[in-house]
């Protein structure tokens, strides 16, 4: 690689004159491809728009998405091959938590950028450690302090279960949850990922006598804990983390199920969740408009689904940052880019990212929805701006963004 | 172990006076200068690659040293385990624990330690192993794979749960990267340094698994295999034997973790999956079942052949998720093939083809003389 | 109480699947004394066909009845094609090539199939039934699992008991020389014990998706959970494979709801050295073997 | 079939551990049964309810040949079996050179100085006649683990000695030529041999032979016959057999047993005419004479009738159209 | 009935049989004799088809068979026993004979004529089966083992029965009880018997006809009672 560097680029690997190689790693295969291996799809959707309409300052862009298997040590494999290799100019969206956590080290120390985790650990944010990697999506402990809150206020009498996943998403989630209802709650259960015998957790959350079950899952335990709690005729109010929540998904899986049980109505009516993204029932949401626009030019025709929409959102993001380092775009100073203005970049993003140089978290906030019957959602929140710790939950009154006609930040 | 582990590649050993002894010699001279070759071989070729190369010549080395393992286990001494991506991560967290520590002992030490553990476990499991045979040994051996990696789960607090535990990959010290610069005159990365760590390591398991495969304990390990009535008459312990076994491969399972987890910098459940141990097993059969240089090329076929043909299909036009769907495809077929045209796995069909020509010929001199 | 009534009834449920799949396992090792490993990838790939006639609006028992014949054909495909050719060499061959399969399968089903989670349906009801206020987790559809898995295990002892084809299967397997010149067909037998196991594996795999999602990767579980239980039943009996589904379907549900979910897979291995070192050869191993 | 003087590097080892016997060398003279040489006393095997052994005594002496004959099922693989701590038995004690030998394990017979065949060949099939052979011996070599895997001189030499004395002994049994060979090409009866030689490189005190003659012909049995006797001088051999012409000549002294019970005891001649002997057992002569006839006559039966008397062993071994006698 | 033409089997260099003609008459016992490694069991696996041959043809009843599968062997009025005992060790005494009554001929064969029919018959012939019908079939001695392989071979109501070493690790009073068996049947049954032994002194005092096998090749086809007599002959091929 390297461009010529007279027009003010830089020698740096993955950048040309007239291209910019990034990649990420995905589990494109194996048990966790489902949903996953969209993300990536998301992606190269809106770079192949992007290159249509001129690339980041005339560089066209080149998506790398390797497969790991949700494998960390093929994902080390991986990671190497695209920084070795393929020599990117950057790591973007590499995904899972265990996965991006056997290279953060690596890239790190190459001084490659790694950025917009797909994951909502608290890992990613450690300028000290970590100066070039950054998260993304909000941490999962500031949305269980945003949902805590809203049951704090709006069922106060509530008793209040937890069904978790047993890794950081169930264990941040429900640390969130606890600060603010922790006397309400009366049973937290586990369950293993790949396990998918969950009769006895939602038994006992059943049996604890809990009327609103709060679940840090992933979807395919949002539509088994669905199913399992109809076997037990348990009908608490059910909120799911915004991870778990994909209600296209999660309702079109259940809809399939025969005998009236499920179909016919959307069997998530009424279930609560999160949202810091628009989703794909928000048909009216301009940036969801975008998104279709440019999923109908160079998609490939399958139904825009919200893990394609959260891809998306990610390349979105990226390219506004490589926009905004303009001419004199580089590994460093893509990174000090996102550190100085990434707290004010306008994009799908409801409450704006917390990046600064000593924060590289991700979104900052996000609100309480319902599913409502025709599947659209319904804001049972303002937008809430938090962080980890003991950090407030506040309403955060910013003006919406809209996304720019041209589909492409900065112009 | 202690005598090759920590030491720069130091050709030298071997020319002690006592090489032109005719004695003592044919065996241990030989492995001696195979591993001498191999370590020269292997300066080479990561002098002469890239650091990507390198990067893969070191998961080379890790797969390799855990087949090495098998194929005593299952090559020589006839016992099936589809559990030994178990015992890596014994030996991957092991070193991930030691290395974790405020001041952590040198790595040819926790490489020692991880062996020393794996092994004790393989002692555990070994015994159990020894009473079962085929199926019911695959059956254990297999739930063995599922049942270790998630007692990490249920530690949370000391094995890091599904995120696992980081691991900061040594560093390299000055002296190494000043020998590099010598050398070749290339820059000594950190993952130049686990490179070397990796063959390093491949080299002295060689060592160990030549000695051993031509020596009393490779016979009566295949003397079990192959008639373990016969080989009890004729005073071996077969349980023991087993078991002896068993911890052998344990101990390189464990090395391969170690170098695995300063490799992959991370140790976490969900790299020791079943596929692991499965993978390790077809690297050890597609090689050539028994053979230590068809172990070699079985865990190339492992690191080599996926990556290649992802890059293919990713040419030829395919999505990426196609693409990365096209390497467990195209790798699933090979094994079938391979099955199918050489049965006894790359290596193993040419040997045999060898040996079946020399006992045709020596057959043919027994009855002409006659 | 409701606690322990359900932990058992879904223990026996979650058992009842893994017995029939154990069931395929063991209709191969009766066959031809391996363990299929593509075992799983067939059902699942069977299964998707079926899943792909539903969703085509063909009606679920035909669509059923589709996945069997497919699972019996692939099955006889698949002895014909690969492990015919394998028979007489090292038995760890053949475990290899079933490895492959196992692998090439699940991709060829992710690239035809796609590999998003999609659900299954279900012909029965899904929601417990109730006794006063007691929930039971037992729903329409777990009485169907589990009357399936009772008419196909009846069927398979009947079909080794009684008659005189289970005979010459269960000869076939033992002694191919030795039944050949007996008369017995023993190619056709292999054949045919290989595409009965692939109709039983795909009658699993529809039990396991009824009423859940299916995805190239979702039989991976009863890969392991399948032979563990089916070596703990001694691997050559029918009955010892549902034994061990419900006994490995019990424990797990105990565990989990009793110690932790995460101790499931522990406990399944704790479970199987316990049996194996009281009974080297499972449970209803007939086997005792006489060596000199 | 020539010498069978043990070669030069056998005598130069100690022949082995010091703990099982005083005596390294065991005296080739016949000793009283009782002191040294192998007895079982009271042995009783059940299977389920069938009893395959009741009470079974036998006396082996130093030096001598007794072989072990009866019915099929009668018990003697499961005697055998016994011997070699194959089978616990339910009751009964067995001594080994005047010690009791107590909870006696296969892998403990090497060790002591009695070495076994087993019906059938029971080579290894994925190894070299002189590996086959090599293991054999394998109490012999005192070389660790450690000195294998570091491949340390003390393990090589033993090596090279452990081969020497393989290689001797398979030339011992004019086999020299089979070393590099593999089993699975070889015929019946050179595997037998390397069989044999497997069981002979120990050392043994003791050989116990299963059927050793199944399955070959006529001419190769007087030579294993003569072979066995030769054996005699440096250990005892017991051996179960259905081959009479065989037993009868080359054994000092027999056991029939039938039903699991010892229904006689003697030397060849006492135990041949034995009426329970020849009507559980011998029954007729199959040998020219009419069987059915002589069924029922068991007195007839118990003299060779014609000039095809088996028990004639003038017959000549080097016969030169035999092609599996004539290596060398 | 049986005419073996010109039959050369091969392992890969090793030529097991090298052109043998052999003819077995219908209603007798025709032995083959020779050393080991002569090719007697290569014959018989060749003939019943286990073995594919090099070259030749074998005829049964002027039917061409060499290429007919082994299974069908049986309802052409084939039985074959194996050399060692060939008893399928997993199953019961029970249901191995139970597999050999499958292939007797359902339609009632005039041509043949059957002494063992049934699982009774069988046990009158051996009772030390009769004792073990439920036990599997490994735990048998060695010799049970045989009894069982032959007792499952006549259930099968051959017309032709190929015996390989049918005295192998047999007890003399038993060897003598089967070939007085044999004889039996040939005799009154017609039953044809091709014979391989290695006692050959037992098999020429039943046989009709005695070939003797050296290294693959036919030396001598004779008949049983001139090989019997004639010394040279038995001295050169037979070693006694
Ligand atoms: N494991 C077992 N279970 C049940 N019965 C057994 C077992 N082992 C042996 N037997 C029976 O015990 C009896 C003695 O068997 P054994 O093998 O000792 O006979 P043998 O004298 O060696 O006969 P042969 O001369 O035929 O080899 C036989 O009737 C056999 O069926
Ligand atoms: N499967 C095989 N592969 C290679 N060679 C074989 C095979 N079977 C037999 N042979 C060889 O063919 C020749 C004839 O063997 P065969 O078994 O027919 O002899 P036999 O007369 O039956 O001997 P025996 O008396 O030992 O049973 C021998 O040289 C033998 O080594
Ligand atoms: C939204 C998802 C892509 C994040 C993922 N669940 C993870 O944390 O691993
Ligand atoms: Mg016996
Ligand atoms: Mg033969």
């Amino acid at each position: 690689g390297g461009g010529s560097g007279d027009d003010g680029g830089s020698n740096d690997p993955g950048l040309t004159e007239d291209s910019i190689k990034i990649g990420g790693h995905f589990p494109l295969t194996g048990v966790a491809a489902p949903g996953y291996s969209e993300i990536p799809v998301g992606h190269k959707a809106y770079y192949d728009y992007v290159n249509a309409n001129g690339g980041i300052d005339g560089r066209e862009i080149e998506f790398i998405a390797k497969d790991d298997g949700y494998n960390p040590a093929k994902t080390s494999e991986v990671v190497n091959e695209l920084v070795l290799q393929d020599e990117v100019f950057a790591v973007v969206s590499g995904l899972g938590t265990p996965t991006h956590q056997a290279v953060t080290d690596f890239l790190n120390s190459e001084g490659v950028p790694d950025l917009f985790v797909s994951s909502g650990s608290t890992l990613w944010d450690q300028p000290e450690d970590l100066p070039e990697t950054f998260g993304w999506q909000p941490d999962y402990e500031s949305e269980g302090k945003i949902i805590g809150k809203y049951i704090a206020e709006n069922m106060p009498d509530a008793k209040v279960g937890i069904f978790g996943q047993d890794d950081e998403l169930g264990e941040d989630g429900a640390r969130g949850l606890r600060q603010f209802i922790d006397g309400q709650v009366v049973a937290e259960e586990k369950y293993v990922s790949g396990n998918t015998d969950i009769g006895t957790q939602i038994g006992k959350l059943q049996a604890a006598g809990a009327d609103v079950v709060v679940g840090f899952n992933v979807p395919s335990y949002t539509a088994l804990s669905q199913l399992t709690a109809m076997a037990l005729n348990y009908k608490p109010t059910w909120f799911y983390s915004n991870v778990g929540s994909d209600a296209t998904l999660v309702g079109s899986l259940l809809e399939e199920f025969s005998e009236g049980a499920v179909k016919g109505t959307s069997p998530l009516t009424g279930v609560y969740t999160t949202s810091y993204i628009p989703t794909n029932t928000d048909t009216e949401d301009p940036w969801i408009q975008m998104f279709q626009k440019v999923w109908d030019e160079t998609g490939d025709g399958s139904p825009l689904t919200n893990y394609k929409i959260y891809g998306m959102s990610e390349a979105y993001t990226f390219v506004q940052a490589a926009m905004a380092a303009g001419d004199d775009l580089s590994r460093e100073s893509i990174v000090s880019v996102i550190e100085e203005e990434g707290a004010d970049f306008e994009g799908p993003n409801l409450v704006p990212y917390r990046y600064s140089e000593d924060r590289h978290a991700g979104i900052g906030g996000m609100k309480v929805v319902q599913l409502t019957d025709d599947g659209s959602v319904e804001d049972k929140t303002p937008l809430y701006q938090t962080d980890v710790g003991d950090a407030p939950v506040e309403e955060y009154t910013g003006e919406p963004s809209t996304p720019p006609e041209s589909g492409i930040p900065g112009e | 172990m202690a005598t090759a582990a920590p030491t720069p590649p130091a050709p030298k050993t071997e020319t002690k006076p006592s090489v032109l002894n005719r004695a003592w010699d044919l065996n241990l001279v030989r492995n001696l200068l195979i591993c001498l070759a191999v370590l020269v071989v292997g300066v080479i070729a990561l002098e002469s690659t890239d650091a990507f190369q390198n990067t893969q010549l070191t998961s080379l080395a890790y797969y390799a040293i855990a087949a090495f393992g098998l194929t005593a286990l299952t090559g020589l001494n006839g016992q099936i385990s589809l559990g030994h991506g178990a015992l890596m991560a014994v030996g991957a967290y092991t070193t991930a624990l030691f290395l974790g520590a405020e001041e952590p002992l040198p790595f040819p030490v926790i490489a020692l330690a991880a062996v020393v553990v794996t092994s004790l476990v393989g002692v555990v499991v070994g015994a159990a192993a020894a009473r079962l045979h085929g199926p019911y040994l695959a059956g254990a051996t297999l739930a063995l794979a599922v049942a270790l990696p998630s007692l990490a789960l249920y530690f949370k607090e000391t094995l890091g749960g599904d995120a696992g535990l980081k691991v900061s990959s040594p560093q390299a010290p000055d002296w190494f990267v000043s020998m590099i610069e010598t050398l070749s005159g290339n820059l000594a990365s950190s993952t130049k340094y686990v490179a070397y760590i990796a063959c390093v390591a491949l080299v002295v398991s060689l060592f160990f698994v030549l000695n051993l495969k031509r020596s009393k304990v490779g016979r009566h390990w295949r003397a079990v295999r192959d008639n373990d009535v016969a080989a009890e008459i004729a005073g071996i312990h077969l349980g023991r034997t087993r078991v002896q076994a068993f911890v052998i491969s344990a101990a390189y399972a464990g090395l391969a973790g170690a170098v695995m987890a300063i490799a992959v910098r991370l140790a976490a459940p969900s790299a020791f999956t079943i596929v692991l141990s499965l993978s390790v097993l077809t690297a050890v059969v597609i090689g050539g079942l028994g053979s230590i240089t068809g172990a070699v090329i079985g865990a190339a076929v492992l690191v080599f052949l996926p990556p290649w043909v992802t890059g293919f299909a990713t040419d030829s036009g395919l999505s990426d998720t196609q693409a990365a769907e096209m390497a467990p495809l195209v790798y699933g077929i090979v094994l079938v093939l391979v099955m199918l045209l050489a049965p006894g796995g790359l290596m193993g069909t040419v040997s045999n083809a060898w040996r079946r020509t020399r006992q045709r010929r020596l057959a043919k001199q027994a009855s002409s003389a006659s | 109480m409701q606690q322990f009534i359900n932990v058992v009834l879904n223990g026996i449920i979650e058992g009842a699947v893994i017995a029939a799949f154990a069931l395929a396992l063991v209709l191969i090792f009766r066959s031809t004394r391996i363990i299929n490993f593509a075992q799983g990838s067939q059902a699942m790939f069977t299964t998707l066909i079926a899943l792909t006639l539903i969703s085509n609006d063909v009606p679920y028992w035909i669509a059923f009845v589709v996945a069997i014949a497919a699972g019996f054909l692939l099955g006889a495909i698949l002895e014909r094609g690969v492990i015919r050719p394998l028979e007489g060499g090292l038995e760890l061959n053949i475990v290899i090539a079933t490895l492959g399969l196992y692998v090439a399968i699940q991709a060829l089903a992710a690239i035809l199939f796609g590999s998003e989670f999609r659900s299954f349906p279900s012909p029965a009801g899904l929601s417990g039934f109730q006794i006063g206020d007691l929930n039971l987790i037992l729903t329409p559809t777990s009485l169907y699992i589990f009357g399936t898995v009772a008419v196909v295990v009846i069927a398979l002892t009947l079909l080794f008991r009684k008659t005189n084809l289970g005979l010459t299967m269960r000869a076939a397997a033992f002694d191919g020389e030795v039944s050949r010149l007996l008369g017995v067909k023993v190619s056709h037998l292999l054949t045919f014990g290989w595409a009965l196991a692939g109709a039983v594996g795909s009658v699993a795999g529809i039990l396991a998706a009824n009423g859940g999602l299916v995805y190239p990767a979702y039989m991976e579980v009863f890969i392991v959970f399948g032979f563990i239980a089916a070596v703990i039943g001694g691997l050559d009996s029918p009955v010892g494979a549902v034994v061990g589904g419900l006994l490995l379907g019990l424990v797990n549900s105990a565990v989990s709801n009793y110690g932790a979910p995460g101790l499931v897979n522990i406990a399944a291995f704790v479970l199987l050295i316990a049996v194996l070192l009281l009974k080297p050869g499972g449970l209803f191993s007939s086997m005792k073997e006489r060596r000199v | 079939m020539t010498l069978l003087t043990p070669p030069e590097g056998l005598a130069l080892n100690p022949p082995h551990e010091p703990t099982t016997t005083a005596d390294p060398a065991p005296p080739p003279e016949p000793a009283p049964p009782a002191s040294g040489g192998f007895g079982a006393k009271g042995v009783t095997v059940r299977f389920g309810g069938l009893v395959a052994l009741d009470d079974v005594s036998v006396d082996v002496a130093p030096g001598q040949v007794h072989g072990v004959i009866g019915p099929n099922g009668a018990g003697k693989t499961t005697f055998f079996n016994v011997c070699c701590g194959f089978l616990k038995p339910d009751s009964g004690t067995l001594s080994w050179e005047g010690e009791p030998l107590r909870r006696l394990r296969p892998h403990d017979l090497a060790g002591l100085g009695i070495a076994r065949t087993l019906q059938g060949v029971g080579l290894f099939p994925g190894m070299s006649a002189l590996e086959n052979v090599m293991t054999g011996a394998a109490v012999r070599s005192r070389s660790g683990f450690v000195s294998a895997a570091l491949g340390l001189p003390r393990g090589q030499r033993d090596e090279r000695e452990l081969r020497d004395r393989a290689m001797a002994a398979l030339v011992d049994l004019d086999a020299g030529h089979l070393a590099p060979r593999y089993p699975g090409m070889l015929p019946y009866p050179d595997q037998k041999k390397v069989a044999l030689a497997r069981a002979l490189v120990a050392e043994p005190r003791m050989l116990l032979l299963d059927e050793p003659a199944a399955g070959l012909s006529e001419s190769e049995m007087d030579e294993l016959g003569d072979l066995v006797q030769k054996l005699t001088g440096r250990m005892s051999v017991m051996l179960v057999e259905h081959h009479m012409d065989l037993v009868m000549r080359i054994c000092d002294r027999i056991t029939v047993l039938d039903f699991g019970q010892v229904i006689a005891h003697g030397t060849p001649a006492q135990v041949k005419d034995d009426p329970k002997v020849i009507a559980a057992y011998l029954g007729a002569e199959v040998e020219g004479g009419d069987p059915a006839a002589t069924q029922a006559e068991p007195t007839d039966a118990a003299e060779p009738t014609d000039s095809t008397d088996p028990t004639d062993s003038s017959a000549d071994p080097t016969d030169p159209a035999d092609p599996t006698t004539k290596e060398a | 009935m049986l005419e073996i033409r010109n039959l050369t089997t091969t392992y890969g260099p090793v030529k097991a049989l090298d052109s043998v003609d052999i003819t077995v008459e219908r209603g007798a016992i025709t032995a083959v004799l020779g050393a080991n490694g002569a090719g007697k069991t290569s014959l018989l696996r060749t003939v019943s088809g286990l073995v594919r041959p090099a070259a030749g043809t074998v005829t049964l009843d002027g039917e061409d068979i060499t290429s007919a599968p082994v299974e069908s062997m049986v309802r052409r009025g084939m039985a074959h026993v194996p050399e060692g005992r060939g008893v399928i060790a997993e199953l019961t005494v029970e249901e191995n004979l139970r597999l050999g009554m499958m292939g007797a001929p359902t339609n009632g064969d005039a041509s043949r004529e059957a002494p063992v029919r049934t699982l009774k018959d069988a046990y009158g012939l051996f009772p030390a089966l009769g004792d073990r019908s439920n036990q599997q079939a490994h735990t048998l001695s060695g010799g049970e083992r045989q009894m069982l392989v032959i007792a499952r071979a006549l259930l099968a109501q051959p017309t032709l029965l190929l015996l390989d070493e049918p005295s192998l690790g047999l007890a003399p009073r038993i060897v003598a009880q089967i070939f007085d068996l044999v004889r039996g049947l040939v005799a009154d049954s017609g039953l044809t018997v091709l014979l391989v032994e290695q006692n050959a002194t037992s098999a020429l005092s039943i046989a009709h006809t005695g070939i003797v096998l050296n290294l693959g090749r036919v030396v001598v086809t004779e008949s049983a009672e001139a090989l019997r007599r004639d010394e040279t002959l038995r001295h050169s091929y037979l070693g006694f």
